[in-house]
């Protein structure tokens, strides 16, 4: 309930400041000066850009499949919020406590297929359908990598609980850590803390496993590269072709959402989640001092925001794929990667920790 | 033969991996060092500047309407008529390749002034519209233009939310103005009409060019095509411009010119920039020719005189 | 205390009922897809329902199994309803009546 | 009644509507969604009957994947009429009788049942996840690596069937 409180507003929030990001990072990248003239430095300009938004007319196509295209945005975006119920925020805030907290995340990010194939089919429209189809195909092919570079990491940290997972990747643990996650190194640096506890640095095999999360999260969220669902050039906007206003609105929110569900998790999975990254050194104890209720808050978000900005700078640097590229490349390049890592991950959990 | 082709193909697969990495990290690579560039940005500075070529990194663009780079002192762009200069030669008209100059010219019985550079006036502008939608900046109007009136200004932004307003009007006679000079001029037809009617057995060599005169009133410079093609508003007031502003202010010469029956309209004198007063002596020397070659074939009256204008320039 | 089992029992009765309904009643292939995973779900939900007595979880277990089995019987069925509709050019399970190839 | 009664009977009574409402409704992407709203609605009973594994399980395979697979189905094998897709009825009086019969019969054994064994519920294991895992790979290890092998069959299966073939 408190993630829940916390999270709707944090969301909205995120999408306001996102979206000015988003458009300033893309001008400094191709050399302009991106908006400047709402408020100062444009910082205004999302929410007038909103307020614009919310007053256009909520168009229902003549033709359109009313009922599916009217629910289309609200289950998307109920479906993408729904994961942010089990993220641990913070010390101690957890959103509900489900063991396969998880396994819940991924079946209910999942459903987002189902609103986007609403939408598609809703609109009677063939862009609309064609962007359907294809990012249903794109999502449901890429939550095969996705699903096995997570679970390498499950199989290292032995829990689906995300709350344990990040505890155990901080100086909170029980668990003793050792350097590198070999035991033979004979490196304890569970009092140490800061980032040698954390999961890439526990086991460096999560690295690949990391950049196939990232990838594969990246073709979840529908961001370029991967965004031939909606590629404007050649499907005008694909699935979400026929809806303005509101409607509209709530998919970009949802696609916003899914890019900042995406980011927590990776932070959450490998990062660390809200544990520190300044190690103990010595009496400079670092890790001690920046933990508690708010630094952990400060330091998820933080490496959140990371993320997001390396999602935006990948966007800004590369052409979008074609679709058999796109198949190509979960099922011929990320697949058997996530298969060989995941192997790797349980030899490693059974013979160096 | 299977296994070498399968090792084969390991080694594309494990190639184009080792390459996706790389391309990829290099394209990340460039894109951040822009991203870093953007914190310097381009200068304000013309193109005379040494540095102009010169600036190759941060962000390109201005903030247009608070920064922007000078224009040259040779700028040529928005087209400005000085309507006081103007003799109403009709010449920038005729040469202009997309027809974006109209010209309604009224006759006047007398020499109503003289330009600044000392070229006397002989017709009153009624209407002098230069349509800068439709102007393809060629500048040919103003080689042409026998008495500098019309130049190109640096001024180069004049959008308008109206393509209208494009439409720039130089005249300034108010419409009870044109209609007093068409009638004071028809009247003065008149009047010959009726002294030719009592001298009527006066020799002809007299009569015949005055009565060519009469004739050619009517199709005047061989304008009266346009007006029915283009029907403008004539008293259109385009929006906020200083040309405009200067024109409105101008009406001092053709005030002096027809004391004896205008209306006046009193309004504050404008101080006129003094014109080079540099082909004097040629642009005269055409505009007696102007008045001497009607006699002969009145319909084509201008266009030999264009012709050889630029020639003699 | 509501009794939760005995009113899961009636609605898995209810699914159960309607998914074969379903199956007479429609002639579209995929609509009797539909009735069949109500079926399965109905005989889901009364194992899950009993599974609550059983420390063992055999109940949850083989539901999970009969889901995983689900899935695999759907991909079957939906790739030869692309033949069948492939061939015969409908989807409808009357006009399909002829083993000719 | 307790928030938990409360959620029971919002489950019970929305999955029950979903599925009539997937007997009544004649376009086929409509009871594909309906059939999405049956399955959420069982997920949910499966938490509240303390199945949370199965639950997710359900969410995951049936909503995210199953539904998913029948919508394709029904865009690749039905042509719209007039942009929808609708599907006739028959047979409507005999399944009517075959169905309510059924369910009067299935009633009544329910009715049979002793209502208090029903309710007693057996100490279940902390934490189920880490329980089912260790069913799976010990009393299980048959049924699971079977299963195992029939996905890869149906893998394999699916894809040679819904390839371009001039011929099966």
């Amino acid at each position: 309930m408190i993630t829940f409180l916390f999270f709707l507003p944090f969301l909205l929030g995120f999408v306001v400041i996102g979206v000015y990001g988003e458009r300033k990072i893309a001008a400094f990248i191709q050399n302009r000066l991106g908006p400047m003239e709402v408020g100062p430095k444009g910082i205004l300009q999302t929410i007038a850009d909103l307020l614009k938004m919310l007053q256009k007319e909520d168009i229902l196509p003549k033709a359109a499949d009313g009922k599916l295209f009217l629910a289309a945005p609200l289950v998307i975006f109920a479906a993408v919020f729904a994961g942010y119920a089990v993220l641990p925020l913070t010390e101690g805030v957890a959103g509900a406590g489900v063991a396969a907290g998880l396994f819940f995340l991924l079946a209910i990010v999942s459903l987002d297929v189902l609103g986007i194939l609403m939408a598609g089919w809703g609109s009677n429209n063939k862009f609309a359908l064609f962007g359907a189809m294809r990012s249903v195909a794109q999502i449901i092919s890429y939550e095969v990598p996705l699903g096995l570079s997570i679970l390498g990491v499950v199989m290292i940290s032995q829990t689906l609980d995300l709350q344990e997972m990040t505890i155990n990747q901080g100086i909170l643990t029980a668990q003793p850590i050792y350097l590198f996650g070999i035991k033979s190194l004979g490196l304890e640096v569970g009092h140490i803390g800061g980032f040698l506890s954390w999961n890439v640095v526990q086991s460096p095999i999560l690295i690949v496993s990391f950049v196939i999360f990232f990838i594969a999260g990246l073709a979840e969220a529908n961001r370029t590269p991967f965004d031939l669902p909606e590629s404007e050039s050649e499907l005008i906007g694909g699935y979400h072709t026929e809806y303005s206003g509101f409607r509209w609105g709530l998919f970009m929110l949802a696609e916003y959402g899914m890019m900042l569900l995406i980011s927590f998790l990776g932070a959450i999975l490998f990062f660390g989640g809200w544990n520190t990254p300044l190690p103990n050194i010595g009496t400079l104890a670092l890790a001690d001092w920046t933990t508690g209720l708010w630094w952990g808050g400060f330091w998820l978000i933080g490496k959140a925001m990371v993320l997001i900005f390396v999602m935006m700078w990948v966007r800004w640097t590369y052409p979008r794929l074609r679709v058999d590229q796109l198949m190509d490349l979960s099922w011929k390049y990320l697949t058997p990667i996530a298969v060989i890592v995941l192997f790797i991950c349980g030899v490693w959990r059974l013979w160096m920790i | 033969m299977r296994s070498v082709e399968a090792l084969d193909d390991m080694s594309t697969y494990a190639r184009n991996i080792g390459q996706a990495i790389k391309t990829l990290s290099e394209g990340l690579k460039l894109t951040f060092k822009y991203l870093l560039q953007a914190r310097k940005s381009r200068e304000p500075i013309g193109v005379e500047d040494p540095n102009y070529f010169k600036k190759e990194e941060g962000t390109v663009t201005l903030q247009y309407p608070y920064e922007a780079i000078p224009v040259p002192d040779t700028g040529r762009y928005r087209l400005h008529n000085e309507i006081d200069d103007c003799i109403v030669c009709d010449k920038c008209a005729k040469v202009c390749p997309v027809d974006c100059i109209d010209i309604e010219p009224i006759k006047s019985a007398e020499e109503i002034g003289k330009t600044s550079d000392g070229t006397p006036k002989r017709l009153y502008a009624a209407k002098f519209d230069i349509d800068m939608a439709k102007c393809c900046f060629c500048g040919l109007c103003t080689t042409v233009c026998p008495t500098e009136c019309l130049t190109m200004t640096k001024v180069y932004d004049f959008s308008e939310y109206d393509v209208r307003d494009h439409n720039y009007v130089f005249a300034e006679m108010t419409p009870l103005e044109i209609l007093t000079k068409q009638k004071a001029y028809e009247e003065h037809q008149a009047k010959k009409e009726a002294e030719k009617a009592k001298t009527s057995s006066v020799s002809k060599p007299v009569t015949r060019p005055e009565a060519k005169v009469t004739e050619t009133t009517a199709p005047s410079e061989a304008t009266p095509v346009k007006p029915k093609f283009r029907p403008k508003p004539m008293t259109k007031k385009p929006t906020v411009s200083d040309e405009q502003q200067k024109t409105g202010e101008g009406a001092e010469k053709p005030v002096k010119a027809e004391e004896t029956e205008s209306t006046s309209p009193a309004k504050p004198k404008p101080k006129f920039r003094p014109k080079p007063t540099i082909k004097q002596a040629s642009t005269s020397d055409e505009k007696k020719e102007s008045n001497e070659i009607p006699k002969p074939k009145p319909v084509f009256k201008p266009k030999p005189m264009i012709k050889r204008k630029p020639k003699d320039e | 205390m509501i009794d939760f089992a005995t009113y899961g029992m009636y609605l898995a009765a209810m699914l159960f009922c309607l998914g074969l309904a379903i199956m007479i009643v429609k002639r579209n292939m995929i609509f009797v897809l539909i009735g069949v995973e109500l079926i399965l779900n109905a005989a889901n939900l009364n194992m899950v329902i009993f599974s609550r007595n059983d420390p063992n979880l055999g109940g949850q277990i083989f539901t999970i199994f009969s889901i995983v089995i689900a899935a695999a019987e759907v991909t079957v069925a939906l790739a030869i309803a692309l033949n069948v509709y492939k061939y015969y050019k409908t989807s409808d399970l009357d006009e399909v009546n002829e083993l000719k190839h | 009644m307790t928030p938990i009664d409360v959620a029971f009977f919002f489950f019970l009574i929305v999955t029950g509507l979903a599925g009539i409402g997937i007997l009544l409704t004649r376009n086929v992407i409509h009871a594909a969604m309906l059939l999405v709203i049956v399955l959420l609605g069982v997920a949910g009973l499966y938490v509240l009957f303390r199945a949370e594994f199965a639950a997710v399980v359900q969410v995951l395979i049936y909503a995210g994947g199953i539904v998913v697979l029948i919508a394709f189905g029904v865009m690749l094998t039905n042509r719209p009429e007039n942009g929808k897709l609708m599907t006739g009825n028959h047979l409507v009086l005999p399944a009517l009788l075959v169905s309510s019969g059924l369910f009067y019969y299935l009633v009544q054994g329910i009715q049979l049942l002793d209502p208090i064994a029903t309710q007693q519920v057996a100490k279940l294991p902390e934490d189920q996840v880490e329980y089912i895992g260790a069913a799976f790979m010990t009393d299980y290890i048959v049924a699971f690596e079977l299963i195992a092998f029939i996905l890869l069959v149906v893998l394999v299966g699916a894809a040679y069937l819904a390839k371009h073939h001039s011929r099966l």
